[in-house]
Parts: structure tokens; C-alpha cells; sequence
């Protein structure tokens, strides 16, 4: 996997995602004084997957900020420090533990624009190391993309390749409203070239990782690297994948997808996080009244998260959600589909 | 109110509040405090008149409290708030207009329609909002104070919370934060016995909420909360070790509300003996006796600041029913900044 | 309105929907002693919508019991409670505060049975008055099922009549896995014809409020009215509405929306929650996957909530969630639609 | 450890243990010690040689707590356990060989293979289970000794909590619940000094976890939690209290980890010398040469425990790299119950 970026003429260098997201904080903390990092451990510890890593060396404990293991006041003091001046990024340990703070991000901070008529704002990130594959189960494992992207006020990415990581994280400060970034912990350690200094990625733009003709694939982090190992069997057969990155979960890039159906007239939605209300089933919904459900060849099909939680056994915990032989079969029973 | 207003006497016998603040401070507070009872009776009669949707809880019994928490805050000062807070909103210094406005859906309302009742905000005075959420703002008054002592500025930040608030997690987690970095913010619990029908006894496991500081190893008080002074005088030691960087306090004020939680309430967990005794010992009628007493006022000109926030508040609900609605086409306007939209 | 019951033959008595709830409670804290009611103000105060009522002063405050304003605590409580052998009924007093609580409901309760390899269960009941109307604003209107539909482990029910809310309560309390009853606060003063006694309605199975051949409308809590009322105006016209109650959001009764969409060929799907991401987009993935797929006679229409948070000007509060014209001419849409 | 195996002494001098404890139970207690530590360090073994998949939460160094705490309870009183629950899930009784066939991903592990480490639990001695969520037990404990009380069953319920653990609202809820409600649970904080590799100076805003039991009315105690006789003591005071039906206690057990916090820990927030200091004060010897001195066992007798924990493990071992995988095809089997599937 290359990186792609929105800047292709700049300097690039070979980082992990982890280290791209953490040259995003570095460039952030130094460009802008009310920039602050919070979270658990992310001071001395570098965080829990070493993303922080030394910039509290760099920083100080002033502006990377080890709090009590307290994701609810945790959150709500990002909340507060972004409502009069500062911008925080704010790191839950898992995404898991956000489950703990939903009140402060839904209820205060995806709504306090809105209930406060526009005289307030608060311009913070949440940083949430998502899904599963690690071998920790149930409460450290799941994918709340879904829950957030049913959010009004919200605007929920999820970078599959270091370059987005760092731009994605870096549009994210520059946006006036809150914004989730789930970071697939598997992706940490992937290395692929990132461009160098500052620049952004826009949210709510997907991106087309390889055309194709014969039928769409919409993946989502991880599931956007199985794809592309999907679409090169498939190409062996020659069936042409086009696989669409959807990058962002809130807004959705409805423009891209619908222009890519068109094309294809097949649609498959890959995803980590439960099949049933999962972010699939809104694009899904979204193809199924637009315009392009008239091209539509063959059903729309999705491969989601089991119904179930993520479990421990490792084999189980594969079986659990979809991997690249899943992605190329569906693709396939699409194809062979008559109309 | 600022520290300007403020003079010191050489009478070291009289009430704090007396001794501290200049006379045009303490009859603008008394203003202030005639302001929310009649603009929550304003509303109350509103909302009978069917002007008003929704719900409302009113803070009437309360005024002292709001008010002398506040006499020490400039704008740059902040507060959050909570549901009851419409006295919280005034003593900080919002126009009962753009209130009524806001309580009536409108357009020039402090939230312009959206928020209602439990969202007034008045962010340019400082007011960072009410909170339908019970102990929602505990955690952003601590950011709010974080802000402050980052960017290196004095202003502080006044939580107020109610004693039911007190326990909720988000209670804990603010406080202890609070004190570990040592953050310039003023818990203020308004201990009015309940939480909606719940006592203090009934749901929380020490009988004052300011007991609860030395868990958080900051200073807590317990002060009557229909005594101005006293309360003013609390809070100037909390706001004064707040603003030397020594860390946070919680203030407990012991009041009652003189209604029932909100429009639904019967009433039933409490006597009217009780709510009686306390009506007897109502807020403003003995701020304004102390200021007699101390001769910054006379009953006449007590009387001229009564009809002067009686003035405001009928101007402030006239100006809110000739106030537009907003456009019923705007439903997602607010929701992101519009350069973003 | 008139209930619909699974048990037609029995003696039946008007009640509104929130005496059909507290009738249920009361038969269950008579049936079965392990059955408490736990919440805030659920004693004295007899609940913030009363639906509790007198039930304190007929089962005592052992039975009854209010608790702290503490939904996270409480909520756990009432995990650990099922755990060892009581069966709580835990209301919060608005389903927004859940959002205090998605730890424990979700990383706790829903998970238990499952991360125990079965050695253990966490039978107990939610309950959560949900929707917008009533000038509460933002943080007390929200319509949180997508949410909890999107969590194996949990059952998520929404009855739309007081027969179905007594009678999936005590469906909910025999169900051996946490279950989530969103009660619409609109409806709690909805009165109808509802059995005496025990009885259950069973959990995931939809129903069918109105047969019709031309236009299926899937609709769920108060939207199953607007669009009953909708199909009325739509019959004189000639257009012969399908309504289906969808009753449960997890599981969702596939069976009878495929069997209605094979015989309509159109699906309006209708729900209050945000739009993106909610049920709606589910029921519209669900059928656009199915065999049902290819006796669609025109796109998968959704009306949902509107992207933002819940105003609190009236006008603008109903604007936000679909009303019974938009029902209407949503469905007039999709029949006028040629293929 | 059943209630049957205490004997009363005369000889008041003795440390409580002795005195309070047959030979047998203390001998038991031992070897329970004994299984702890080297499960532990096998457990370690097999996630080196790739037996074990995901990360794990060595006890290693507060094998008294954990055995202590648990001296008194039988079956039917329950525990809730934390990430760091190896240790709790012995003492409370679980095997040795069903735990590792769980770390293993085994159908015969106590989870089937689901839950892995941080999920062990054994329902049938009363661990309800150790949890990913840190906080997460602290009102689960609450509910399981709420049905205690409410089904007139004498059982009391011991929830195990981290210092880090401390800060989450959670806490403050079920402390504050228990104690209204006079519940028969006791809040056993393991303080190992660090929320993983936050110190308690720098997250926590008192010195100990017990001063915070004043704010929920409760008593609170600290003490040295690498001496068995004085953990033991202080729980058998909460649990008689407990059991008498007086309410909850907090006790606060002081001791340390001596591994990482995880896998991933590089120990960067404390010093060598710190682990060393605390090496040097190693339970298990401490405790076996207690034994000794009181003539409870002498050296053999000790290396002959020791050496039966070592077959157990070993044999634990065994049996769990011989057990079965669970079906690849049942990953949504227990989601829910089998009859309503
Ligand atoms: C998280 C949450 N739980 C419950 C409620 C419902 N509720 C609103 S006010 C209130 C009582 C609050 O009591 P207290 O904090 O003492 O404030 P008071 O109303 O007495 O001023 C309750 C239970 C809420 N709004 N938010
Ligand atoms: C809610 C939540 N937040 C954060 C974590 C990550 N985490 C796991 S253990 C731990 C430290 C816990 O510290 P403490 O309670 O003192 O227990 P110890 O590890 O020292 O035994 C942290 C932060 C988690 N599992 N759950
Ligand atoms: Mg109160
Ligand atoms: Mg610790």
C-alpha cells in the first residue's frame, strides 16, 4: 500500500501511521499554543500504543497531559477547555472506554453549538484506537463508528494509511466542530510514505484506492487493505474492483460512491464494526434512493462485524470479522449475479 | 460586578457583605436578585398564558445564592450552570429580554430558539450555559479553569451544581482533576435538600456535600445560602485562593426552592410545613432588611429597585412576543459553523 | 388506534400506555419476587412521566427503589444485581441519560452471557422514555435505538401501542438477556383497549397495523401513527398502504418486511431517529440484499430525523422528526414512480 | 476458606492470622500464594513461546491481597475482579487448569475460550468475574450484594479495585450507593502505587485510597498489603461488619507490581531501585517465614507446597495445551441464551 495524498508534489518521508499521527500532534503543538494533548498515559508511557510517544519530552506535561484514568470528566474537560480558547486532542486508550464519556461528546460537545444558537464552539479531537485483531476481546476490541456517525455535530473519520492519519488529524484541528478520528490499531505499525510538514486531508472526501469496472467495493480502515488484497485476486480472474477508501463516516462522501455505482452497477460495503446498524447499512440505504439504484445490477451486499462481541480465541476472533477471502467470494457471488 | 465596586471599612463588626462592597454594588445585587424572582415569575405566568413550551424549573427561593456567588466575577470570569439556572444566568449579568426571548423560542433569544430554558448561555458574559444534564457542566468548569491557567490568564470559574448532582460520577472525576492540577474553579453546590423528590438522606451518604472536600483535599465550606453575606464572603476566600494559583475550593450554599422541581411535581416528598419555614426565611426579604438596617437603602428607594426590575422584566417579555420566530427552514442551521457547512 | 394483541380472546380494559407499563410491573413484582424496579424518583414521585405511579406504596421501597442521580452506578448496580438472581427493571428517566450508562449496558450487561462462554447471565430490563415533542430540547428528546440495535447481546424493542408496552415488558422479563424498552413519551397518554393479566407479546416480531398492496411503510414508536394517518389520506386517493409496526430493532423481523415488500414493491421506511445511520437505514440495507431486492418497483425511501440536534423552538422541534404529510408525500412519491 | 477452619488461641500476642486461621487453612493459604506466583510466571512462559494471544496483567508481587482478603469467604459469597485477576480468581478457588486453558483460548477454559484474561471468571466459587472496563466491577459488586440483602442471604461480596480505578466515577457512585443503602460489600483497593504509569501523586488528590471513605460515610482503612496477617484483619472486621448488616467498608491493601503493567510497559516511570525495595519485600516469603516462625511448618514442609503448587501448574498447563480449540463456526454461540436463539 502507497501512501496518497492530497499534496503529491511535497517531500515525502517513510513513517508508521502511529508515527504519522504523532508528526501530526508534533506540527500541531508547535504551530499552535492552544493546542494540548490529553489522555491516559500518554506522557512518560508514550500512550498505550506508543502514538504519543516522546512528545511530552518535547512538550512538557503542560501541554501533554496525563489524566486520571476518568474518560467521562476527561472528555468533559476537553469539552470545557475548547469552549474558551484552547484545542485539545484528546486520546482514549481504546475507543472501547468512550463508551464511558458518551454524555460529554454527544450530549455536550456534538450538540453545544447548536443548543447555544452558534455563540459557541467546540473545536476539539477525539483520538480513538478502534477494532480488533489484537487479541484483547470484547471490551477492548469494537468498532463505534456507527454510533458516532448518527451524530449531528459530529464529523467521524477513519484514516486507513499514514498519510491520511497525519492529514486527516491535522484537518481535524483546523475544523470549528468536534471530530472523532478512530485509529485502527492494526494500521499502527504499517509504514507507507508520508508527506512531510504541514498540510490536510479534507473530511468527508472518500478515495478511490483502485478503479475498476465490474463492482464497487467501499471499505473502511483495515477493511480498505483486505479489499485491495480482494481486488488483486480478483483481478487474476479478471474481474476489475474498484475499491473506494470511505475515509469518512460523518459526513459520508456520497458523491464518489454514487459515481462509482454508476459505473459498476454492483456495490459491495465492507466494514469492521457489526453488520446490523453498521456503517454499511447507510451506504447501503443512501445507494438504495439515489439515482444510481436504477444502474444497480445485482443486490448490494454487505460484509460486517459478526453478531456477536469480539471474542478471545484467536481463530474466533478472525471468524469475527470480514477478511480478504470473505471480500473476494461476495465479489465475486455479485458478478456472477444475472440480472 | 467588579473589584472596582468594592471598599473596605474600618467597622470589622459589620456583615461581610456590608463591609466589602461598595453600596452601589450591594443595591445593583439586591436589583439583581429582585430580577430572577420576577423574571421567574414572568415565566411561570408565561408559561400558564401557553407562551412558553416545554418545561421549566425555577430557582425562586434561591437568589441569594445566585447572586452573591457571583458579585466577585468580571465578564472574563466564567460559570456553568444547570438546569436551574435562570438566577445563575441574571446574577452573571444576562438581559432578561434576550431571555424571555430565548424561553419563548425566538429568534433574539440568548440561543436563538434552539436551546430553551435548560441551554441559556450567555457566553459574553461569561456564562458558558445551563445543562439539561445533571452534573454536565462539573467537568467543563474544570476545563474552562484549565484554559484559564494554560493561557496564563486570572479568571476563574464558578461550577454551580445541585446537592442531587453531587452523585454523579462526573462529580468525582471534576473535582479530583480539579485539585490535582490545581485549577482555578469554585465548586458551588446549591444544597436545597433535594434532588427533585430524593433528600439528601435518602441519596447521598454525608449529610453536608462540602464533606466530601477532603476527598478531593481542597477547602469545603457549608454556608447558610439564603445569607448574602455570608455566601459572598465564602466565595471571596475561594475565589481569592483560586485566583493565587492555590487550586480549587467547594462551597456548599444550604437554601431551598420555594416551587416544585419542575411543572410536573406534586409536591409529595415534602410538607408544606417545611416548604412554609422556608418561605419565612426568603432570600431577598432579608438582603433587602440588611441593607436597611446597614442604611444603604430605605424602604423607599428599596422599593423604586423593586419597580425598576419590575420595568425590565415586563419591557423583556414584550420585547420577547414581538421578537420573530425563528425560520422554520433553519432546523440544521447552528448544527456545524457555517464556513464549514 | 386499537391494541392488537397476540391474545385476542382475553378480557381487555382501556388503559393509556403508561398504565399498560405500570400494570405490567405490578403483575411481574406479584409473579415473581427476584422482580425490583430501580431509578431516579421512581418512588414518591411516582417517576418523571409517572409511569411508576403508586407502585411504591404497593410494593414498599425494597421493591421500589429510587436511587441516586447516579445512571452509571445505577445501571451497574442493576448488572450486578442480575447477575446474582434479581431481575431489575431500571428506568432511566430519559433515554438521553443512557449515555451515562453505555458502559455498563453495553461493555457490561451486553456482553456478560458471551464473554463467560455462557456460565453466566445478566437478565434485566431498561427502560427508556425516548423522543422529541415535548420542548425538552436537545439533551431530553433523543432517539437512541439505532445505538443499541447496533450491539449483539442486547434486544431492543419500541412498542407503539399500550398493549404491546405491557406486553413486551413482560416479554422483556422473561427473556434471559438484557433488554432495552424505548417507551415514546408522546404515547404515555395514548389510551387503547389492553388484556387483563399476564400475557406477553413476543420479542422481534413485527406487525402489521394495516395490510396494503401498494406502498409498504415500515414505521416504528409514534411514527407507526403518522403513518397510519398518513395511509388513511393516501386510501382516499386511492393508494392502498401497508403499515408495519417494526415493534423490534433488534432482532428486526425480516420475514414479514421481505413478505410485505414482495407484495408492494416499495418500502418507506420511517423512524425518529437522526437519519443517518438510524433504523431505517438498516431495514433499507436488509431489503436491499434480500430477495426482496428484485421485486422493488422503485427506490428504498427513508424519512428520518433531521441532521441536528433537537430544537427547542416548536415549530422547528417538529420540522425535525417526520410528521404524517411528509409520510404521505413520501409515499405518493414512490408510487407515482415509474420503473 | 471456609469459616470452619478458624481456631481461637489464647495467645493474643500472635499476629492475627495465627491466631485466627487453623494450621491447614493457613498452610492452604500458602500454597494458594504459591499457585499465584508461579501461574503467573508460566503464564508469562507460554505468551513467550506464542502460547498466548493478546496481553496480560501480571499480579506478581501482591499474592498476599489477593489471598488475604479472600481468607474468610466461601462459595457463596462473591468477588469482582479487575484486569490484574489472576490472583483474585485463585483465591476465590478457581483451578489452575481451567484458567490456563482460558488463557490458551480453550472450550474447557472457564470462558470457553471467549474471554480471555481479562474476562476469567468462575461463577461457581463466586468470582464474578475479572473486567477489561477499570472501574467497571465497582457497581457490579454493589448489585450483587443489593441481592443479598434483598433475598435475606448472609453472603457478602468483595470488590477488588486498582488504585487507578479510584478516579473513575464509578467509584464514587457505588461507594455512595452502597453506603445509603447499607449494602454488604467491601471495596478492596489494591494500591500498587500506579495506574499504569500514572502515580497516585499525579492522578489522585489524596495520599491514600481509605481517606476517601469519609465522603461515603464508611469506614476506611489502609494497610500493609504485602503483610497477609494484617489484610486478613482488617477484612475480617468489614466482613463481620458486612454480615452483621452494618454496611460496606473500604479497605486499602498497600503493595506493588513487580512486572510491567502489560506486555507493552517499558517501566519508564519508576525507578529500578523502587522495583527492588519492593522485591525485598516479597509476600510469599514474608509469609512463609511467618509460618515458620509460628510453627505452622518448617522449611520442608513449605518446599513440599511449593512443589505441589508446581505440579499443579505444570499439570495445569498440560491439560490446557490438550484441550480442545472451540468451533471455528460457533462465534455467536453465547450471545445470547441457547432457548431464545
Ligand atoms: C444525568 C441526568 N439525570 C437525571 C436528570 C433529571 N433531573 C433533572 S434535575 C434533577 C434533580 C437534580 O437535583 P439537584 O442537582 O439537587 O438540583 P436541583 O434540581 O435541586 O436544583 C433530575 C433528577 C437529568 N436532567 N440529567
Ligand atoms: C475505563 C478504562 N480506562 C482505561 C483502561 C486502560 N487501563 C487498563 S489497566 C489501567 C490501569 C489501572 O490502574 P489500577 O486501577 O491502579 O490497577 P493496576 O493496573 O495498578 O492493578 C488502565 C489505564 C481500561 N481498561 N478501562
Ligand atoms: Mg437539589
Ligand atoms: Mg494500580
Amino acid at each position: 500500500m502507497n501512501a496518497q495524498t492530497a499534496i503529491p508534489e511535497v517531500k515525502t518521508r517513510e513513517m508508521s501511521y502511529a508515527e504519522a499521527i504523532r508528526d501530526a500532534m508534533a506540527i500541531a503543538l508547535e504551530r499552535d499554543p492552544t493546542v494540548i494533548l490529553m489522555g491516559e498515559d500518554i506522557g512518560v508511557y508514550g500512550g498505550a500504543f506508543q502514538v504519543t510517544g516522546d512528545l511530552v519530552e518535547r512538550f512538557g506535561t503542560d501541554r501533554v497531559m496525563d489524566t486520571p484514568i476518568s474518560e467521562l470528566g476527561g472528555a468533559g474537560v476537553a469539552v470545557g477547555a475548547a469552549l474558551t480558547g484552547l484545542k485539545p486532542i484528546f486520546e482514549f486508550q481504546f475507543s472501547d472506554f468512550a463508551a464511558l464519556a458518551m454524555e460529554q461528546i454527544v450530549n455536550q460537545a456534538a450538540k453545544m453549538r447548536y443548543m447555544l444558537g452558534g455563540e459557541a464552539a467546540v473545536p476539539l479531537v477525539f483520538r480513538m484506537p478502534a477494532g480488533s485483531g489484537t487479541g484483547a476481546a470484547a471490551q477492548h476490541s469494537q468498532s463505534f463508528e456507527a454510533w458516532f456517525g448518527h451524530v449531528p455535530g459530529l464529523k467521524v473519520v477513519q484514516p486507513s494509511t499514514p498519510a491520511d492519519a497525519k492529514g486527516l488529524l491535522l484537518a481535524a484541528l483546523e475544523d470549528p466542530d468536534p471530530v472523532i478520528i478512530f485509529e485502527h490499531k492494526l494500521l499502527y505499525k504499517m509504514k507507507a510514505q508520508v508527506p512531510e510538514g504541514y498540510y490536510t486531508t479534507p473530511i468527508g472526501k472518500a478515495q478511490i484506492m483502485r478503479p475498476g469496472r465490474d463492482v464497487t467495493i467501499v471499505a473502511s480502515a483495515i477493511m480498505v487493505h483486505r479489499a485491495l488484497e480482494a481486488a488483486e485476486k480478483l483481478a487474476k480472474d479478471g474481474i476489475d474492483a474498484e475499491v473506494i477508501d470511505l475515509r469518512s463516516v460523518r459526513p459520508i462522501d456520497r458523491d464518489t460512491i454514487i459515481a462509482s455505482v454508476r459505473k459498476t452497477g454492483r456495490l459491495l460495503c465492507v466494514y469492521e464494526g457489526v453488520r446490523t446498524l453498521g456503517v454499511g447499512a447507510e451506504i447501503s440505504a443512501m445507494i438504495a434512493e439515489s439515482e444510481a439504484f436504477d444502474y444497480l445490477d445485482a443486490p448490494i451486499l454487505r460484509l460486517g462485524g459478526a453478531e456477536a462481541p469480539i471474542p478471545y480465541n484467536p481463530d474466533l476472533e478472525r471468524a469475527a470479522v470480514p477478511q480478504a477471502p470473505a471480500i473476494e467470494a461476495a465479489a465475486r457471488q455479485l458478478v456472477r449475479r444475472e440480472v | 460586578m467588579t473589584m472596582k465596586d468594592k471598599v473596605e471599612t474600618a467597622q470589622d463588626n459589620l456583615p461581610f457583605a456590608i463591609r466589602h462592597f461598595s453600596p452601589d454594588a450591594l443595591r445593583a445585587a439586591l436589583k439583581k436578585m429582585y430580577l430572577i424572582r420576577l423574571f421567574e415569575e414572568g415565566a411561570e405566568d408565561s408559561y400558564t398564558r401557553g407562551l412558553i413550551h416545554g418545561t421549566m424549573h425555577l430557582s425562586i427561593g434561591q437568589e441569594a445564592s445566585a447572586v452573591a456567588t457571583c458579585m466577585e466575577l468580571t465578564d472574563a470570569d466564567k460559570i456553568t450552570s444547570t438546569h436551574r439556572g435562570h438566577g445563575h444566568c441574571i446574577a452573571k449579568g444576562a438581559e432578561v429580554g434576550r431571555m424571555f426571548a430565548e424561553f419563548f423560542g425566538k429568534e433574539t433569544g440568548y440561543c436563538h430558539g434552539r436551546g430553551g430554558s435548560m441551554h441559556i448561555a450567555d457566553v459574553k458574559t461569561g456564562n458558558l450555559g445551563a445543562n439539561g444534564i445533571v452534573g454536565g457542566g462539573l467537568p467543563i468548569a474544570v476545563g474552562a479553569a484549565l484554559t484559564a491557567k494554560r493561557l496564563g490568564r486570572d479568571d476563574v470559574t464558578i461550577c454551580f451544581f445541585g446537592d442531587g448532582a453531587n452523585n454523579e460520577g462526573a462529580f468525582h472525576e471534576a473535582l479530583n482533576m480539579a485539585s490535582v492540577w490545581k485549577l482555578p474553579v469554585i465548586f458551588v453546590c446549591e444544597n436545597n435538600k433535594y434532588g427533585m423528590s430524593t433528600s439528601i438522606e435518602r441519596s447521598t451518604a454525608v449529610r453536608y456535600i462540602a464533606d466530601r472536600a477532603v476527598a478531593y483535599s481542597m477547602p469545603g465550606e457549608t454556608v447558610d445560602g439564603n445569607d448574602f453575606s455570608a455566601v459572598a464572603e465564602a466565595m471571596h476566600r475561594a475565589i481569592a485562593r483560586a485566583r493565587a494559583g492555590e487550586g480549587p475550593s467547594l462551597v456548599e450554599n444550604l437554601t431551598y426552592r420555594w416551587r416544585g422541581h419542575s411543572k410536573s411535581d406534586r409536591n409529595r416528598y415534602r410538607t408544606k410545613d417545611e416548604i412554609e419555614s422556608w418561605m419565612a426565611r426568603d432570600p431577598i426579604a432579608r438582603f433587602r432588611a440588611d441593607l436597611i438596617t446597614h442604611g444603604i437603602l430605605n424602604d423607599e428607594s428599596a422599593t423604586a429597585l423593586q419597580q425598576a426590575a419590575e420595568a425590565d422584566v415586563a419591557q423583556g417579555i414584550e420585547f420577547a412576543k414581538a421578537s420573530p420566530a425563528p425560520q422554520i427552514t433553519e432546523v440544521t442551521k447552528f448544527v456545524h459553523a457555517e464556513v464549514s457547512a
